[in-house]
């Protein structure tokens, strides 16, 4: 599978997304830095990886969000073509419209850190089909901004469509629902905020983010 | 010329910041405070002069860039 | 009599220069200094800059090894690991800055620990820190802990680089000033270091990174001077960091460490141009003449004064092999950050600067070096205080309870709160980290199956109560915390924090520490490579415990033979590698239980230790243990304690026990370890040991629910985990 | 009554944030941004009707508080 990793000035997990998607699919993805307009030729997966993409100034995500490669991202996901958004990823789909709702400030302020419980609330996507029914995994987080919001009109709409694909066993952030990652309603744009590319090897104490790569494979 | 942007979060819209800090507040016994809410404040130094010109340019930089529609409002002045 | 510059007033030389090094500043010139001139006299024999009170026993240090590419004198170490790699560390303290303004204090602390590795080619893999608060019922405790874990986690946390492990502790001698140790660690390959030695006349001098603003102007003279209740005024000093800027910055200079354009590099720490650019012409040899107009500015009328002492963050200077300059513009510009040629090297031995095309500056380089300040500060020798063990020392009505209130004292206490802002896992290299039951951090080499094992310890009790011993045990505890994860200790760094050197007993506590890691580091073969020193942390009068952190590396030839303490199984047999005669003296017990600060720290045996870890390393990689875990404060019960909630699984002793009970469970004998072992291979262990001359007794057996002795009481594992999660959550959440 | 706090950072103390924004708003075309400086706006609701009493409050919890006096100055508004 013809992957591409985006990189921005301040993402810092590029590599480790590289390094997961290499090891699933057995093919180097093309590192894209954020100056570039167009994608490769013939890219099926894009992922926005996490880190702090501009210092996370302003508002997490929302400078990575007016770079010159967006578009192209937006035209690939439009064609209904894969894009996770994993972090910091998450919420730069989130400021592009790609995804709804926002990423607010963890609401007890504090940067959170940990191997966190997360349940599978839909395994019928494209990023969850390789879970084959297990529902609960243990992948990390770490972020300051991922407390999920959105009105509960559209919280509504995402658990009735299925668009929540991941919920928190224990919130760390104060998200709407315990909602941890979403797909759009095509359900070919992902964004979550545990990081499945740091669960992919038995020294990190587990494997549970292997199939949400595994998933692209069968699907694409 | 000088803008100054005030960036709020829109009625409804989940505040941790702000309500982080009306705890904080009441903990240390101001207990007045019956609510708080955190946005940004902004300042940029444009060349020009135009005025009514400026002010359209930087309504542009909030809806593009500084404000974000879905959780955001804000007010510009221009000095 | 003495002579003074135009403009410059006794008043203005005295508070740059002690009245004799005014004088030798007058005579290295042949006239008296101009402002320029003074402000950069003062930084470069800054305590902080020239170690003029240290370096007279930091030379006690052993600093080669086989092992040893680069020691003390660069940026940071450099260690041989193998398979043409190298690895690079060093830790730095930034103890004023953090308690004047904990979050920016300790944001910038980690920004510069960082330069310092990658200044020398390496990628930064790993951060740690060691923390030193004041106690907990201090006014100023709670904010200060707030503020430094959030800037630590804020700068590491956005430039991706993990935070995998560290100490803290808390303690009244702390309350007037904290400390706040970083250390970073990277990796890099071993024909591809970068040194700030190197440079010949005639090359372009680059300054990159951020631009130059007045931020800590004379923060490396604040961090060399005593605080009194007025230092809270030296505020505007406190430089703010931009960890965004300092993530653009690694990969730029990386960028261009892959081209062949440098010739020396430095980064800009404490005083800032003035010490970088000094430091590269001294170890090269050579003059500098520099433009200071064509240094970037953040802000308008900056005066050359405030050029070269600015201390604005986030900033190297390059000095390139001739026409390299097109190379690293268009590095940086890529990168958005400032480039800008502002001078050569020259053949002149002086270092010139020009500033709206005069000269304010013109000063010999050999002699600002070379005739630094150097002093034989007179010192104190300690007296080994009366040694204290179990028969000293009454039995504790029921010892579940005294194991509990050592699970519950700030310094056992889970540091959960602090280390889940940290982000421990970026770069998907982390093995185990502050979340893991294990007594070193361990992070893969990437792309490899080896991996570094990184730990900090001190234990400053030790060294109030008699230092030789206190800086013996700080190594050693170091080199078993790497053994008992599987790796073969490489080499240290250090962060030495002390009090005020004029005063003969804090003087004789940094003598007598350093004689004593100095012995450990040759007995054990592991030398110092790397370090700093910060003293005057003293506040009216009061000094801090001395407090010799030592931060070391070791390496895990193989990820699959690595060891923590969190593999005990019910029925393995608990096995104690090591003799105990039940050491009490300024223990942990003997001042949470008893109340009591006083005795002896437990004797350092080097042959001991070294046979002791020799052999529990060969049974680790031969795959013989379940979980090994290092014995240190609260001893043998805490250790235990701790494997079990680590395992999950409860753990019984044996009532029986050599030495009176009080000594053996809770005494801090040195060179132990704890193994968890399978039952059936217990007896051909004690074999072995025998056979290796190592003290080896079958302690108890894992089982049950609960930790405690045999026929005594027992702390359930949920008591334990209440009460060991509860200290910093209840400080930081009221 | 309502509280309207401005905190800014002091002049000469580094501003990433604005720094970054203004660099951000230069990229999208936005020629006319010479400098951006980023603040904090904060709103309370504060109980009682005397305006000066809350004044002098409101000034307390910035100097404990809102504020950070190692780098930031405030400005406060009672409506
Ligand atoms: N400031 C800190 N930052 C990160 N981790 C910390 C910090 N303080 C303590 N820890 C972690 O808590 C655990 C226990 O620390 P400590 O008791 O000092 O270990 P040891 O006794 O083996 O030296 C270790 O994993 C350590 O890394
Ligand atoms: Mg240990």
């Amino acid at each position: 599978m013809k992957s591409a990793v985006i990189v921005f000035p301040g993402s810092n997990c590029d590599r480790d997304a590289h390094d997961a998607i290499a090891r699933v699919t057995g093919e180097k993805p093309a590192m894209v830095w954020h100056q570039e307009s167009a994608l490769p030729d013939g890219t099926e997966f894009v992922m926005v990886p996490g880190g702090f993409s501009y210092g996370d100034y302003l508002r997490c995500g929302a400078m990575a969000g007016t770079s010159a490669i967006i578009p192209a991202v937006k035209a690939h996901a439009e064609r209904g073509a894969p894009v996770l958004g994993v972090c910091n990823g998450f919420q730069i789909l989130i400021e592009t419209g790609l995804l709804p709702g926002a990423l607010m400030r963890n609401a007890d302020l504090l940067f959170v850190c940990e191997k966190t419980p997360l349940s599978v609330e839909n395994g019928n996507t494209q990023f969850t089909s390789a879970y084959g029914g297990k529902r609960d995994l243990v992948i990390p987080v770490a972020h300051h901004d991922g407390n999920y919001f959105a009105d509960e009109a559209t919280l509504d709409r995402l658990e009735g469509n299925g668009q929540v694909v991941f919920r928190y066993g224990r919130n760390p952030n104060g998200s709407a629902r315990d909602i941890a990652g979403i797909v759009n309603e095509r359900g070919n744009v992902m964004g979550m905020m545990p990081h499945p590319e740091r669960a992919v090897d038995e020294f990190h104490g587990g494997t549970d983010g292997l199939p949400v790569f595994e998933s692209l494979l069968g699907s694409a | 010329m000088k803008a100054r942007i005030h960036v709020y979060l829109k009625p409804g819209v989940l505040d941790p910041q702000g309500a982080a800090v009306a705890g904080a507040l009441k903990n240390m016994g101001f207990d007045e405070v019956t609510a708080a809410r955190q946005g940004k404040l902004i300042e940029l130094d444009l060349d020009g002069s135009d005025t009514a010109a400026a002010e359209a340019r930087v309504d542009e930089m909030c809806k593009r860039l500084l404000a974000n529609p879905v959780i955001e409002s804000y007010a510009v002045e221009i000095e | 009599m003495t002579q003074y510059a135009d403009g410059i007033t006794p008043e203005i030389a005295a508070e740059h220069l002690p009245a004799d090094e005014y004088a030798k500043a007058v005579e290295i010139l042949g006239r008296a200094p101009n402002i320029v001139e003074l402000g950069i006299f003062s930084v470069m024999w800054s305590e902080h800059c020239s170690y003029k009170s240290s370096r007279v026993h930091l030379k006690k240090f052993p600093v080669t090894g086989e092992k040893v590419i680069q020691g003390p004198g660069e940026n940071a170490g450099v260690v041989d690991i193998g398979d043409g790699q190298a690895c690079i560390f060093k830790m730095e303290s930034h103890n004023h800055p953090s308690f004047i303004e904990p979050y920016q204090g300790a944001a910038t602390g980690v920004g510069g620990i960082l330069r310092d590795v990658f200044t020398m080619g390496a990628r930064p893999v790993a951060l740690m820190n060691a923390l030193r608060f004041g106690s907990p019922s201090h006014p100023k405790t709670r904010r200060l802990v707030a503020g430094v874990a959030a800037g630590i986690g804020g700068y590491g946390n956005c430039v991706g680089v993990p935070t995998v492990g560290g100490e803290t502790n808390f303690h009244s001698g702390y309350d007037g000033n904290i400390l706040v140790n970083a250390m970073a660690v990277g990796l890099a390959d071993a024909d591809n270091i970068f040194y700030a030695r190197g440079a010949e006349p005639g090359q372009p001098i680059v300054y990159v990174g951020s631009k130059t603003g007045r931020d800590g102007i004379h923060g490396a003279t604040m961090a060399s001077a005593e605080f009194d209740d007025e230092s809270e005024e030296k505020r505007p000093t406190v430089q703010v960091g931009d960890p965004f800027t300092e993530k653009k910055l690694i990969e730029a200079c990386l960028e261009l460490m892959a081209t062949d354009a440098i010739a020396a590099v430095q980064d800009m720490g404490a005083a800032g141009l003035t010490s970088s650019s000094v430091e590269m012409a001294g170890k090269g040899q050579v003059g500098l003449l520099m433009n200071l107009d064509d240094v970037p500015q953040r802000e308008t009328g900056m005066t050359p004064y405030e050029m070269m002492l600015s201390e604005s963050q986030e900033r190297m200077l390059f000095i390139l092999k001739p026409g390299k300059e097109p190379v690293a513009e268009a590095i940086f510009k890529k990168w958005e950050l400032d480039v800008a040629t502002i001078g050569e090297t020259t053949d002149t031995g002086r270092m010139v600067l020009t500033h709206k095309g005069e000269t304010v500056c013109d000063i010999p380089l050999d002699p600002l070096a070379e005739d630094a300040p150097m002093y034989e500060r007179p010192w104190t020798r300690a007296a080994r205080p009366p040694a204290i063990t179990g028969k000293d020392v009454a039995e504790p009505d029921d010892i579940a309870e005294a194991l509990l209130t050592l699970m519950v004292c700030p310094d056992l206490a889970s540091k959960r709160w602090i280390w889940e802002q940290y982000d421990r896992h970026v770069m998907a290299d982390t093995a185990a980290s502050s979340e893991d039951p294990s007594d070193a951090a361990i992070v893969r080499i990437h792309g490899t199956n080896k991996a570094l094992a990184i730990t900090t310890d001190c234990t400053p009790r030790y060294c109030q109560a008699f230092p030789i011993e206190g800086g013996r045990q700080a190594v050693a505890e170091a080199w078993r915390n790497l053994t008992a994860s599987g790796a073969d200790p490489i080499a240290i760094t250090d962060c030495l924090n002390f009090g005020n050197p004029e005063r003969p007993e804090i003087m004789g506590q940094f003598a007598e520490c350093v004689e004593g890691m100095a012995g450990a580091c040759a007995a054990l073969s592991f030398p110092v490579v790397s370090g700093n020193v910060s003293l005057y942390n003293e506040t009216n009068g009061v000094a801090i415990p001395p407090t010799p952190a030592v931060g070391a590396v070791g390496l895990i030839p193989d990820l699959t033979k690595r060891s923590g303490f969190g593999g005990m199984s019910e029925g393995d047999a608990l096995v104690l590698i090591g003799d105990t005669t039940g050491q009490l003296g300024a223990s942990l017990y003997l001042r949470e239980v008893e109340g009591r600060e006083d005795g002896a720290p437990p004797p350092v045996d080097f042959t001991a230790e070294k046979r002791n870890g020799d052999f529990v390393r060969g049974l680790i990689r031969a795959g013989e243990t379940r979980a090994v875990h290092d014995l240190s404060d609260g001893g043998l019960l805490v250790a235990t304690a701790e494997m079990a909630m680590g395992s999950n699984v409860g753990a019984t002793l044996l009532a029986d026990t050599p030495v009176p009970l009080t000594g053996f469970l809770f005494g801090e004998d040195q060179a132990r370890y704890l193994l968890a072992v399978d039952p059936g291979k217990a007896a051909d262990l004690l074999d072995a040991a025998r056979d290796a001359g190592v003290p080896a007794r079958l302690v108890g057996a894992a089982g049950g629910d609960a930790v405690g002795v045999e026929g005594k009481s027992a702390a359930s594992l949920a008591a334990l985990r209440e009460v060991n999660e509860a200290f910093l959550p209840a400080l930081m959440e009221r």
